[in-house]
């Protein structure tokens, strides 16, 4: 049992998605430095369907592993659904993270929503269609 | 290529070490407390290795307690002062903000029975000013405990200065000197040491075996009781092929310690020149005042897991102080000690060199952090932020 | 020849845990709290030894610390029942009167501290009844510590119903299993065991390594306090080699358990039988519920360390409970225990087999102790008045 | 360094002067059982001459030996010189013993010594005798 899935190793030394979009749709940053770890999303949508997702990840091996996997989650997928990613949901595609390194997938699934919220935030709809989606 | 740089965090045995153990394990195995031929054939081995030992470090065979390793030691040496200190009402602890959890966290379980603990500032340089130890002893004080030389940054102490202060104060001296031990001069008479911790596995000794150097006339008390082996200061079977192995390692990281000092600080000299070409990237700990094989850096913007995973994949193995590594969010204990701000320790890198290791190996492996470094820097949003100038460099 | 019977001092190691040991001495030395891939192999040697372990004794791994020996484990497991009892207000704690030294001694401690300790009563035949156990728990009890077997006697406790009395009165159990481990059965279950300790020593394993069993939600102290091993339950570098070689050697000695207590027993009752014609002898300890390579018996009108040089000079290894091995007056407290007197006390030989011992052997033993006995007879004034009528017999 | 010397060694293993002496001049029985260790010494004397030294011992290998070298020391010596044997001289003999066996050359002397007193004490001289010896 080594302290990392192949997948979480796979996605670490491969990263899938890194990098900046320009004029992004949405862009989301969480973490902090002081704690190790800073999330940046950025999302280009179009027509409710995400069409580009990146990443810049200043953490450890999980943070950018988890970072990598939410963007292939998210790809091509309609937005409804990336609002619906759990970060159960990319533990899980990551067939796992040691119990002390879950906080890195829940960064992931924070920094998609911030995105998102970014997203509607310049549509000026922000909060009511995110309601709307979680209701339904 | 393989290049093992993690010696602080353990060492491989010397063949020579090998070879003093195997006969205790599968011949000579009696158990020195037996009258029988076998047991006294164990007791004359533990006599040998003692007083090799004790003559390593200028102490009397009776003086050396063996114990599991450097954290026991630290712990009894740490109890024993304080539960000596206590009986005169004594119960003030001076030590240093930046030594091992083995001390630190001993001292605060002191701290929660009643004792008072001041822990020194150790300076961004990462050292103690003897002046500070003077400056902090009270009348009540009743143990100084400074490490020889500090395991995530490798600076080394001034203990001998420090222990001169204790005994004109007539305060008990410890020092953890888990790091220091083959690598730098021991002499606890010359250097005014009451107590005095080691382990073997970091001089390339066998895991599992330390000792505790505790002055004639200072009390021990025993951290684990029963038996009457080490003159009931510590009880339990004596793990005879370790004490060999580890007087045996011992011995030879002293006589070949100046030569080997040499190469090492000829080659950590190397590497942290090397290191130094990457940009905003600060050797953690003084340049000079450092052990022989002790290269510890911050790189600004990226996260040390994560580097020193990449640097794994490339076949060397190093460390970090990040939190990363631990479990906890906090980065290492002794790079904020050094005043180094969160963002920076963690993105840590140490690098601790043996005997084995060449110059084609640094050479190796200066390239490949620089390859990971600038990897890492490229999709990290801090740094992306710093170069933008969006935030201000710290290490500059 | 060269008879070792002194195997409850400590054994052989098998080449099956020597082994074992070897590669982690000098190839996969990591550091197992290290990320890279050299401290990873350790950490995964670390827990597949852990998970073997556990499943010898019927454990989960989770539920094993080790400890750098049984009397390590001893210490602790008491200590960490005391200082969770003591924050219940309950400081009552039962054993025995022949418990081991790092049990007695640390008990003795706690009395100091103010904790009421019950020592029970082990009988002539070295059995304590489960009977006296349930009779003397109190409300205020936090511990009850009997060993699973005498380690100068052999003679086997009732654990299983000792630990389903405590059980059902919710008082911890804690048994030294140390001589039991991999000479009589252990499931932690079934035997309603909460700690127990063990040391790999005793069974082939390596020195310097042993294990505390502690129950998923059984709160253990930590006695060496520093990084976060063992779940924080014991700071240290861990021993990977002597813990990969403790592994084996218990795997090992479980896997053959049954057949070699078969060949043991027989030639225990055969050395029993030998040493039994000698007159005015007398074994030490119930004759069947006993250890299967435990021979313990008491001469009248001699001394033990004598006895056992003698026997050294014909090349076989024994052991003596006499006042004389151990450098005080008194003679073993095991065998004041079961109530022999200090004159016949001191008359006593232990002889405790392995697996390698040979029917020639024990053959050639016989005759060699019924020589020596006869011989130091012969000149011992206490001999001489009891054969003159003088005084009279106490062994009839 | 093995426990004993080869001097305490040799004198366990085949120690002088073991046995009776039937009708000797004095005998002295010093220790007890409970504490682990007895000696007996049996002596010959005329003329002030020891002519024969004998000891029973129930003890460990360094009160036997400590009882052989005794033995030796006083034997065809004056009388005088047996009272004036000290423990330090058998230990010397018998080329050191650990410090916790010392009190064996300790009860080798004294039974030494009650013998005498038993050979004075028969000579109904004892006491007086054996102050007469200690002034000198
Ligand atoms: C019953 C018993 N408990 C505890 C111990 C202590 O074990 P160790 O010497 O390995 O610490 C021993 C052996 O010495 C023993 O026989
Ligand atoms: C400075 C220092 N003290 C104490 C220790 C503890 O030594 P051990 O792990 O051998 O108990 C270490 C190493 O882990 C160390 O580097």
């Amino acid at each position: 049992m080594a302290l990392y899935s192949e997948k979480v190793m796979d996605h670490f030394r491969n990263p899938r998605n890194t990098g900046v979009i320009e004029n992004a749709d949405g862009v989301g940053e969480v973490g902090n430095a002081k704690c190790g770890d800073i999330m940046k999303i950025y999302l280009k949508i179009e027509d409710d369907i995400i069409e580009d997702a990146r990443f810049e990840t200043f953490g450890c091996a999980s943070a950018i592993a988890s970072s990598s996997m939410a963007t292939e989650l998210i790809k091509k997928r309609p937005v409804s659904e990336a609002l619906a990613l759990t970060n159960q949901a990319v533990v899980e595609a990551l067939d796992g993270l040691p119990a002390h390194k879950v906080h890195c997938s829940v960064l992931a699934k924070e920094a998609i929503e911030k995105a998102l919220q970014d997203y509607y935030g310049k549509q000026d709809a922000a909060d009511c269609q995110i309601q709307k989606w979680r209701r339904s | 290529m393989r290049v093992y740089l993690d010696n602080a965090a353990t060492t491989k045995m010397s063949s020579t070490a090998m070879e003093a153990m195997l006969p205790y394990m599968d011949t000579v195995y009696g158990n020195p407390s037996s009258l029988h031929s076998a047991g006294q054939a164990a007791a004359e081995a533990l006599i040998t290795a003692r007083r090799r030992i004790a003559d390593c470090i200028g102490a009397s065979p009776k003086e050396i307690t063996f114990t599991s390793g450097g954290s026991e030691a630290d712990n009894q040496a740490i109890l024993s002062a304080a539960r000596a200190g206590e009986k005169k009402g004594r119960k003030h602890i001076i030590s240093t903000a930046f030594e091992h959890h083995a001390v630190l966290h001993t001292l605060q379980k002191l701290e929660k029975e009643g004792f008072e603990i001041t822990l020194l500032d150790v300076h961004e340089n990462g050292i103690v000013l003897p002046q500070q130890v003077a400056d902090a002893v009270r009348d009540d004080t009743c143990l100084v405990s400074v490490m020889y030389a500090n395991n995530e940054i490798g600076t080394i102490q001034p203990i001998e200065a420090i222990g001169k202060i204790c005994r004109e104060k007539g305060v008990l001296f410890h020092t953890d000197a888990v790091q220091a031990a083959g690598h730098l001069s021991i002499n606890v008479e010359e250097q005014n040491i009451d107590m005095l911790s080691l382990s073997a596995h970091k001089f390339h000794g066998p895991k599992g075996i330390g000792i505790l150097y505790a002055r004639a006339g200072v009390p021990l008390a025993p951290l684990i009781e029963g038996g009457a082996q080490e003159w009931g200061r510590r009880a339990g079977t004596e793990n005879i092929p370790a004490i060999v192995g580890m007087a045996a390692a011992l011995e030879e990281a002293c006589t070949h310690r100046e030569d080997n000092a040499k190469r090492l600080c000829s080659l950590r000299d190397k590497l942290i020149a090397g290191l130094w070409q990457i940009p905003h990237a600060i050797l953690n700990g003084d340049a000079a005042k450092r052990l022989p094989g002790n290269v510890s850096f911050c790189f600004e913007g990226i996260e040390g897991e994560s580097l020193l995973l990449l640097l794994d994949d490339k076949g060397i193995c190093a460390s970090s102080g990040s939190a990363c590594t631990s479990g906890s969010l906090d980065p290492s204990h002794v790079l904020l000690a050094i005043g180094r701000v969160h963002d920076i320790a963690h993105g840590s890198l140490r690098l601790t060199l043996s005997e084995e290791n060449t110059e084609e190996q640094i050479a190796y492996t200066v390239e490949a952090v620089k390859e990971a470094v600038a990897y890492l820097r490229s999709f990290s949003p801090v740094w992306h932020d710093l170069v933008s100038g969006r935030k201000e460099f710290v290490i500059k």
